[in-house]
């Protein structure tokens, strides 16, 4: 518990002193709390069409005092449609960086630790994800499993766990035969306690590497998903916002629906970059200078 | 110094300086000495004490963040730290050479050593690539490799053939003066002296001057007239080799004399000089040697010692006068290990 | 400073977190199930409930009409007491789930208004017989009502147009009253081409200027007498005997002539037929238009006829197949003169029948299915496409061009030389394409921001037509509560169609009662009850047969609840 | 003859990946729900012709026996024959496989000039205001949605200042003579320009950062200062040597990013109408046309790994210090 309080204190440390790293925290604590407070800044239900006073609806209206960001071809109110829109990339981003980085250290620190067969087996598994295009075949898992926000996660994960399950292995590779590792061998700790008490806490850094870059990649893929019809149609997600935008015949005609969603997709998976370039530096010292 | 029609380069009052986030380092600081036709100087020094500085700022190869803050620098008549980019290109390798330190990687890894050389020779001659790579193959014969290997990638070359290569390059145009900047340093013992030797022979055979840089006081001997004894990115003395090396007037020369091995072949034991070099970033008051010079007065710790005149160029210490009595201390053992005690009372 | 913030920063995550997965996932409420139990003495158990209803809507999309009324209509169930869930699902799924498996509760799709839908056969039998509601059959809804059945085929056998009105009218009346799967909305088709290269263009029912009766009369008024026809897709494939979508078969029929075809009134007009007339209830003879060419040259035949009809069911061809199901046999009579045996009396023979089989030419045909034999036959390219029909194949580049000539030989010879027909793959070329003159007929509905788009384009003509295909709500008669016909009558009293056609359409459609539309005005009743608009009306329905509301609202079965299955048994 | 056997092996692997990606694929596309056939109800195929459909494009039989007819007849080149066109799926795609190639190519050559120079520029200039915009652009770039950027695009170049068309390959009802015709013709040139950019844009990003950083490497080597010492001039210095050696790990970052925008081509295809695979795999999955999906993913991941294999060769040929083994 101490440890990881520890490791948390240094992810902040690691953050705050970065310049880089720094914006990204901001950026991204700010749609942090707008997503968690979503519901009560949206001042409306972004699914709700609206009217005016004299009971007609309220289409493709410029921004205005009433509404922020003008309304959608349906009267619905685009400002809060981004702001509940920041729920679903949060929740997309976050999850599925967890899991993608979750299988891919563990599956990385297993083949570099045992080597031999394992090692084997897993890298070629590794080589042929690689050779699997990403945004197709996740078009197709996401039309196996039905559209829906698990089942897009649940792609991403699927596929992209080879990115940091390769690094991570090499690491291991490289630390598996230092001094303190042998030293922990020779003391008779278990496989088991080597990999997670000594190997794991050095590679923690790139897998952090690993969790800003996915949370961008992962919202980044749900938008474009979204964006060719396989998204999640309940929900308003910013790339689902773009997408009626653009089959509405709108996007030449309602800046105001068009420019926010792809200005907020880019300032998160912005601040997901920013703050991989920070784990990046402490991953890899010799970038620090640059 | 127009009295001095041979005089080749002439570097007066020069000062380098390196910004980095934590502040300024003064690298080299008031370094004036000379080079005359003909000459091999020796610059030596311990690591870290401002001679790579020093010798790319002649060439103003300084890295970004490296300028020169005040002095001269001619060569011959000209201005060199007054020079535009264009006039500095011109003079590089075509009148001033240099072996680099680390030949490991000096040269460019994706290109063919001989294209290397041959690229030399086309930057400043006007010949044909045919007439350029004949000259490689002249060059490559002179320092005793192979024609053949002009077509060998660099890694495909040992250490001691990178060194050659790269000596054999900086042959290539005839300078006037060539550096070479600690050229044996990253080889192994054996090579080291191989390269020596054929430095030794090539110089015969060369009629410019050269600047060796080393840290290794035994190659001066063999090879330097002059030498050039810096600590501290300051000149602590400078003059004929052999006067200094077998007199020397700066505690800091004698100590460096007692860490090798001796050159008239006398059998005593090697001494170092306890402690490391000063920080630069902040340079010690006074005499910049005096926390491990054994022979340190009061005033070595305020004052700067002014530059004095001694046989064949000057010396920078307050107990010049006493040199010869010191240098009979400098000999003993116990004299540095005082500086040991000194410095773990502090 | 550092770790306040840490502090904070994990906090927030782990809220959001929680937060969200509330948010995101549709648990149940642990409160309300709480309350249910307390009101459980008052008889609302849990078997009494009435069943949740899972509403299928497409992703928006795939259509945003079907998506957006859905909810809407979602919406108004849902303060009837009715628990509904909206889902969507792709096309895809929901074709092979909902119209193929039947294994929905509810699901609205877009019904395709095409000419040969005229004679209403298909919305009066195939979706409503009981033959057609197993699996792969078209009585999506499962509507198996005797009476029905039997008006039906008594509507799909008699030859007597009057009679079968009669018995077309009765239906609708029931199926108004029982509906098993109420229509909601007919589109208005709004159209558009140059009025000022084009005149005489014709919108015509079910197809707007898709219509074959379009490209036979648009006459040019400029020197440029080929028309270019812009579309959003491209064709698929050209072998009639295996084509599947629309887009394929308007093209097709401009190239192979039928014998019958229907005219703009829905009614079945003599075409490569000379004349036909009916034998007796099996037998219909057809003599063959005198002087037929095919395109290359070739004179079409009596025999050419017969083989067409027979070479299909040889092959197996999916498409002539479905047409040509009642069709026992073909027989030549003499040279100009052909007979057709049904196995029963089929009336829609000659409208989906004859009226939909394009005439091939043997002496191409038999050639090729002896080279590639009956599987090779149907994936034949059959390029070019050679036929009798009013237009013949030029050539056709994938995406990005198809041209037809005309086929000046003909008895019914197009007033223009040309079509080219050009897929731009999205809607907004297509406008574009019309506002900058690109292309001179637009093959698309306009909606209503494109008509704002295009209205300051003076040389552009806008015609609008009702569709007489609709958006229809299939229930599942074989689930309940979609079982009771009170239940069916109120959720369709609830659904908003005005509204609806307000906020979805624009205003651009009109509510849809009958079965068979109102722009198909020889089959229409008129005068079956109007189901829709009206929320109390549904409540008053549910209230009568003694369905019962909760504190919350929520509906629960009568007690001592017997289903009643049609309006006849109330 | 080393080099030989390397690439032979690496073509073995690849064909082993592939094989074993179609194998996923074609399970994969069984599982999905819903069938080709059933779509077409509403167009009029009544339950009789579903049937006969289904056993035409042979659904009806066990899925061993369809996998494996699939896959021998897949080894005689047979890709089986696309549900939605009848003819031949690889017919069917190759006509769309020339349009995304030529659009690809095109925007991948743009990105690594702009990557490679672009990199190389910021690293020179390190530092300075320019490398500092560059570097917050570049990242901007690399991190809007594609799509995005290109609905962006649209709006202002083809619909506000109606400089460039607003999608599609070529202006409706021109005619080429041939394919060199086609590709080479200035209304096409026109079209292609939205697209290429918008693609290039976002695949330079990242060689480009990648350049910059190996780049500040480079240029701190010793024999950068040896080359500046031999008086070679800056500009040579920085693109004989140090851009020439700054190149090498670009190649490999390059090869991802090209399998990466092979497979983002659905999105440029999509936004910009380009007739190609990527729009083609969306179209094919929507309307449950295996075959046709199934080929136009074989090939894309074809192409993937002939990038693969391609970047590594040419980093083995661009640096000899890579021996081949």
């Amino acid at each position: 518990m101490e440890d990881a309080k520890q490791s948390l204190n240094n992810l902040f440390k690691i953050l705050t002193r970065n310049k880089a790293g720094f914006i990204g925290l901001i950026i991204f604590t700010v749609f942090l709390i707008i997503a968690i407070f979503a519901s009560f800044i949206a001042p409306y239900d972004p699914m709700a069409m609206n009217f005016d006073d004299n009971g007609a609806i309220k289409r493709l209206q410029p921004p205005s005092s009433s509404h922020l960001l003008g309304t959608t071809w349906m009267g619905r109110d685009v400002f809060s449609q981004m702001i509940m829109g920041s729920r679903i990339a949060m929740v997309v981003g976050i999850l599925s960086a967890i899991c993608v980085v979750f299988i891919g250290t563990n599956i990385g620190l297993i083949a570099g630790y045992y080597g031999g067969k394992v090692d084997n087996v897993i890298m070629r598994l590794v080589d042929i994800i690689y050779g699997i295009p990403f945004l197709p075949f996740a078009l197709i898992l996401v039309a196996v499993l039905g559209p829906g926000i698990k089942n897009i996660i649940l792609a991403i994960v699927l596929i992209t766990w080879r990115n940091s399950s390769r690094v991570i292995r090499s690491q291991v590779l490289t630390l598996k035969n230092r001094t303190f590792i042998e030293a922990a061998r020779l003391t008779g700790a278990s496989d088991f306690r080597i990999l997670y008490k000594h190997i794991a806490p050095n590679v923690l850094p790139l897998s952090l590497v690993y969790v800003a870059l996915s949370m961008a990649s992962a919202i980044m893929t749900e938008a474009s998903l979204s964006f060719l019809g396989f998204g999640d149609p309940t929900l308003s997600s910013w790339g689902k916002i773009l997408y009626s935008c653009y089959s509405s015949q709108a996007m030449f005609k309602a800046w105001w629906w068009m420019l926010p969603p792809g200005i907020a997709i880019t300032l998160l998976v912005l601040s997901g970059f920013l703050m991989s370039k920070a784990f990046e530096e402490v991953a890899n010292p010799k970038l620090r200078e640059r | 110094m127009d009295m001095y029609n041979d005089l080749l380069l002439n570097i007066e009052n020069l000062d380098v300086c390196y910004k980095i986030s934590d502040g300024i380092v003064k690298a080299v600081k008031d370094v004036s000495f000379y080079l005359r036709k003909g000459e091999v100087l020796g610059l030596v020094g311990e690591s870290g004490c401002g001679k790579t500085t020093l010798i790319k700022a002649i060439l103003k190869l300084l890295p970004s963040n490296g300028y020169i803050a005040n002095g001269e620098i001619y060569f011959k008549d000209r201005e060199i730290t007054k020079m535009d980019n264009e006039q500095l290109r011109r003079i590089r390798w075509n009148e001033i050479s240099m072996i680099t330190q680390s030949a490991m990687n000096a040269l460019d890894p994706v290109y063919k050593v001989g294209d290397q050389i041959v690229e030399a020779i086309l930057t400043h001659k006007a010949v044909s690539k045919k007439e350029a790579y004949s000259r490689a193959m002249e060059l490559f014969n002179l320092v005793g490799l192979e024609k053949g290997r002009l077509n060998d990638f660099p890694h495909q070359f040992s250490g001691g053939m990178k060194q050659r290569a790269i000596i054999a390059m900086a042959l290539a145009l005839n300078p006037e003066i060539i550096i070479a900047d600690e050229p044996t340093t990253a080889l192994d013992v054996v090579v080291q002296a191989q390269i020596l030797e054929r430095i030794n022979t090539l110089l015969a055979g060369y009629d410019g001057s050269m600047i060796m840089v080393t840290h290794d006081i035994s190659v001066i001997a063999q090879t330097c007239h002059r030498i050039v004894v810096m600590y501290g990115g300051r000149v602590m003395e400078f003059g004929n080799a052999i006067e200094v090396l077998k007199e020397p007037n700066h505690p800091y020369s004698m100590g460096l004399k007692n860490a090798f091995p001796s050159i008239t072949g006398e059998k005593r034991n090697l001494i170092s000089i306890p402690g490391t070099p000063p920080n630069l970033l902040k340079p010690p008051k006074g005499c910049r040697f005096n926390e491990r010079c054994p022979f340190a007065l009061e005033k070595c710790f305020h004052e700067e010692p002014m530059l004095q005149g001694t046989k064949g160029g000057y010396v920078a210490c307050h107990r010049f006068y006493e040199a010869e009595d010191l240098r009979a201390e400098a000999g003993k053992e116990e004299t540095w290990m005082k500086i040991r005690k000194r410095r773990v009372m502090v | 400073m550092v770790t306040r913030f840490k502090k904070c920063f994990s906090f927030l995550l782990i809220f959001l977190l929680i937060f969200n997965l509330a948010a995101c996932s549709s648990t149940k409420n642990t409160v309300k199930e709480e309350n249910q139990k307390e009101v459980k003495e008052e008889a609302f158990t849990e078997k009494t409930k009435v069943p949740e209803i899972n509403l299928w809507i497409t992703s928006q999309t795939y259509d945003p009409v079907r998506y957006e009324a859905g909810l809407m209509i979602a919406n108004s169930w849902k303060k009837l007491g009715f628990k509904v869930n909206t889902t969507a699902l792709e096309w895809a799924t929901m074709s092979s789930e909902g119209m193929k498996a039947h294994k929905h509760d509810a699901f609205m799709i877009q019904w395709g208004g095409k000419a040969e839908r005229i004679d209403p056969f298909h919305w009066l039998y195939s979706l409503h017989h009981s033959s057609e509601a197993v699996e792969g059959g078209y009585n999506i809804a499962g509507y198996e009502n005797p009476e029905y059945d039997k008006l039906a085929e008594e509507f799909a056998s008699n030859m007597d147009w009057e009679v079968r009105k009669q018995k077309a009218y009765k239906m609708q009346e029931i199926l108004a009253q029982d509906v098993p799967q109420p229509p909601l909305v007919h589109r208005k088709l709004t159209m558009a081409y140059n009025k000022e290269n084009f005149e005489n263009a014709i919108m015509a029912m079910g197809e707007g200027l898709y219509s074959f009766w379009n490209w036979v009369n648009i006459t040019p008024k400029v020197d440029r007498k080929i028309i270019r026809f812009g579309t959003v897709s491209d064709l698929k494939l050209l072998n009639p005997l295996t084509t599947k979508t629309g887009q394929d078969i308007y093209m097709l029929r401009l190239i192979y002539d039928p014998l019958i075809r229907i005219d703009r009134d829905g009614k079945p007009i003599p075409w490569a037929a000379q004349s036909y007339r009916t034998v007796d209830d099996k037998i219909i003879e057809v003599v063959l238009r005198d002087g037929m060419k095919f395109h290359d040259g070739k004179a079409v035949t009596v025999d050419d006829v017969k083989f067409t009809f027979d070479f299909a069911r040889e092959v197996k061809s999916p498409y002539y197949l479905s047409k040509l199901k009642k069709l026992d046999k073909v027989e030549k009579v003499d040279d100009k003169t052909i007979r057709f045996v049904l196995k029963e009396p089929f009336a829609p023979f000659i409208s989906n029948g004859l009226a939909l089989v394009g005439i091939l030419p043997k002496h191409i045909w038999e050639k090729e299915y002896k080279e590639r034999g009956a599987e090779g036959i149907l994936s034949w390219e059959n390029l070019p496409a050679i036929g009798s029909g009013p237009y013949k194949y030029e050539y056709w580049r994938p995406n990005e061009e198809f041209k037809l000539s005309s086929f000046d030989e003909h008895f019914n010879a197009p007033k223009v030389k040309g079509i080219l027909r050009i897929p731009y793959a999205q809607t907004y070329g297509v406008v574009q394409g019309l506002k900058s003159g690109e292309i001179d007929v637009a093959g698309l509905n306009l909606l209503p921001l494109q008509i704002e788009e295009l209205k300051d384009s003076s040389f552009l003509a806008f015609d609008e037509i009702d569709d007489q295909g609709y958006y229809m709500l299939h229930y599942n008669m074989r689930k309940a509560p979609f079982n009771d016909v009170n239940v069916r009558r109120a959720l369709t009293y609830a659904i908003p169609k005005d509204q609806i056609i307000e906020l979805v359409f624009g205003g651009r459609a009109v509510p849809a009662y009958s079965t068979v539309a109102a722009v198909n005005k020889f089959w229409h009743n008129e005068n079956v009850e109007k189901l829709g608009n009206d929320i109390e009306k549904a409540r008053e329905i549910l209230k009568e047969a003694g369905f019962r509301w909760d504190k919350e609202g929520k509906i629960y079965f009568p007690k001592d609840y017997k289903v009643k299955g049609y309006y006849s048994d109330n | 003859m080393r080099s030989m056997k390397y690439i032979l092996k690496r073509i073995l692997q690849m064909i082993l990946t592939l094989f074993i990606l179609v194998t996923i694929l074609f399970f994969l596309f069984r599982v999905v729900p819903g069938d080709p056939v059933s779509m077409y109800i509403d167009s009029g195929l009544d339950k009789e012709s579903q049937e006969l459909l289904l056993k035409q494009y042979g659904l009806d039989k066990p899925l061993l026996e369809q996998y494996i007819i699939y896959i021998k007849s897949m080894l005689r080149g047979d890709f089986g024959n696309s549900f939605q066109y009848g003819k031949p799926a690889i017919t069917v795609i190759g006509e769309r496989f020339w349009n995304t190639l030529v659009l690809m190519i095109t925007s991948l050559a743009i990105s690594l000039c702009i990557g490679v120079f672009g990199g190389a520029l910021l690293a020179w200039k390190r530092g300075t205001k320019i490398d500092t915009v560059g570097t917050i652009l570049v990242l901007a770039v690399r991190c809007a949605p594609v799509f995005w950027t290109g609905m962006l695009f649209l709006s202002i170049f083809a619909f506000k200042l109606k400089l460039l068309p607003l999608g599609g390959m070529n202006t409706p009802g021109t005619n080429f003579v041939s394919l060199y015709d086609k590709f080479f013709s200035a209304d096409f040139l026109k079209h292609l320009i939205l697209p290429a950019l918008t693609a290039s844009l976002y695949s330079a990003a990242t060689p480009l950062l990648v350049m910059r950083s190996s780049m500040l490497e480079v240029v701190k080597e010793d024999f950068i200062e040896l080359v500046r010492a031999k008086g070679v001039k800056e500009k040579k210095i920085l693109y004989k040597h140090a851009m020439r050696n700054a190149l090498l790990p670009v190649i490999t970052v390059f090869a991802v990013q090209a399998g990466f925008a092979i497979g983002g081509s659905v999105l440029i295809e999509t936004v910009f109408r380009w007739p190609g695979m990527g729009r083609e795999i969306v179209l094919a999955v929507s309307a449950r046309d295996y075959p046709l999906a199934q080929t136009a993913f074989f090939l894309i991941g074809t192409m993937t790994a002939l990038f693969n294999l391609i970047a590594d060769v040419l980093y083995a040929y661009l640096d000899p210090r890579v021996v081949i083994n």
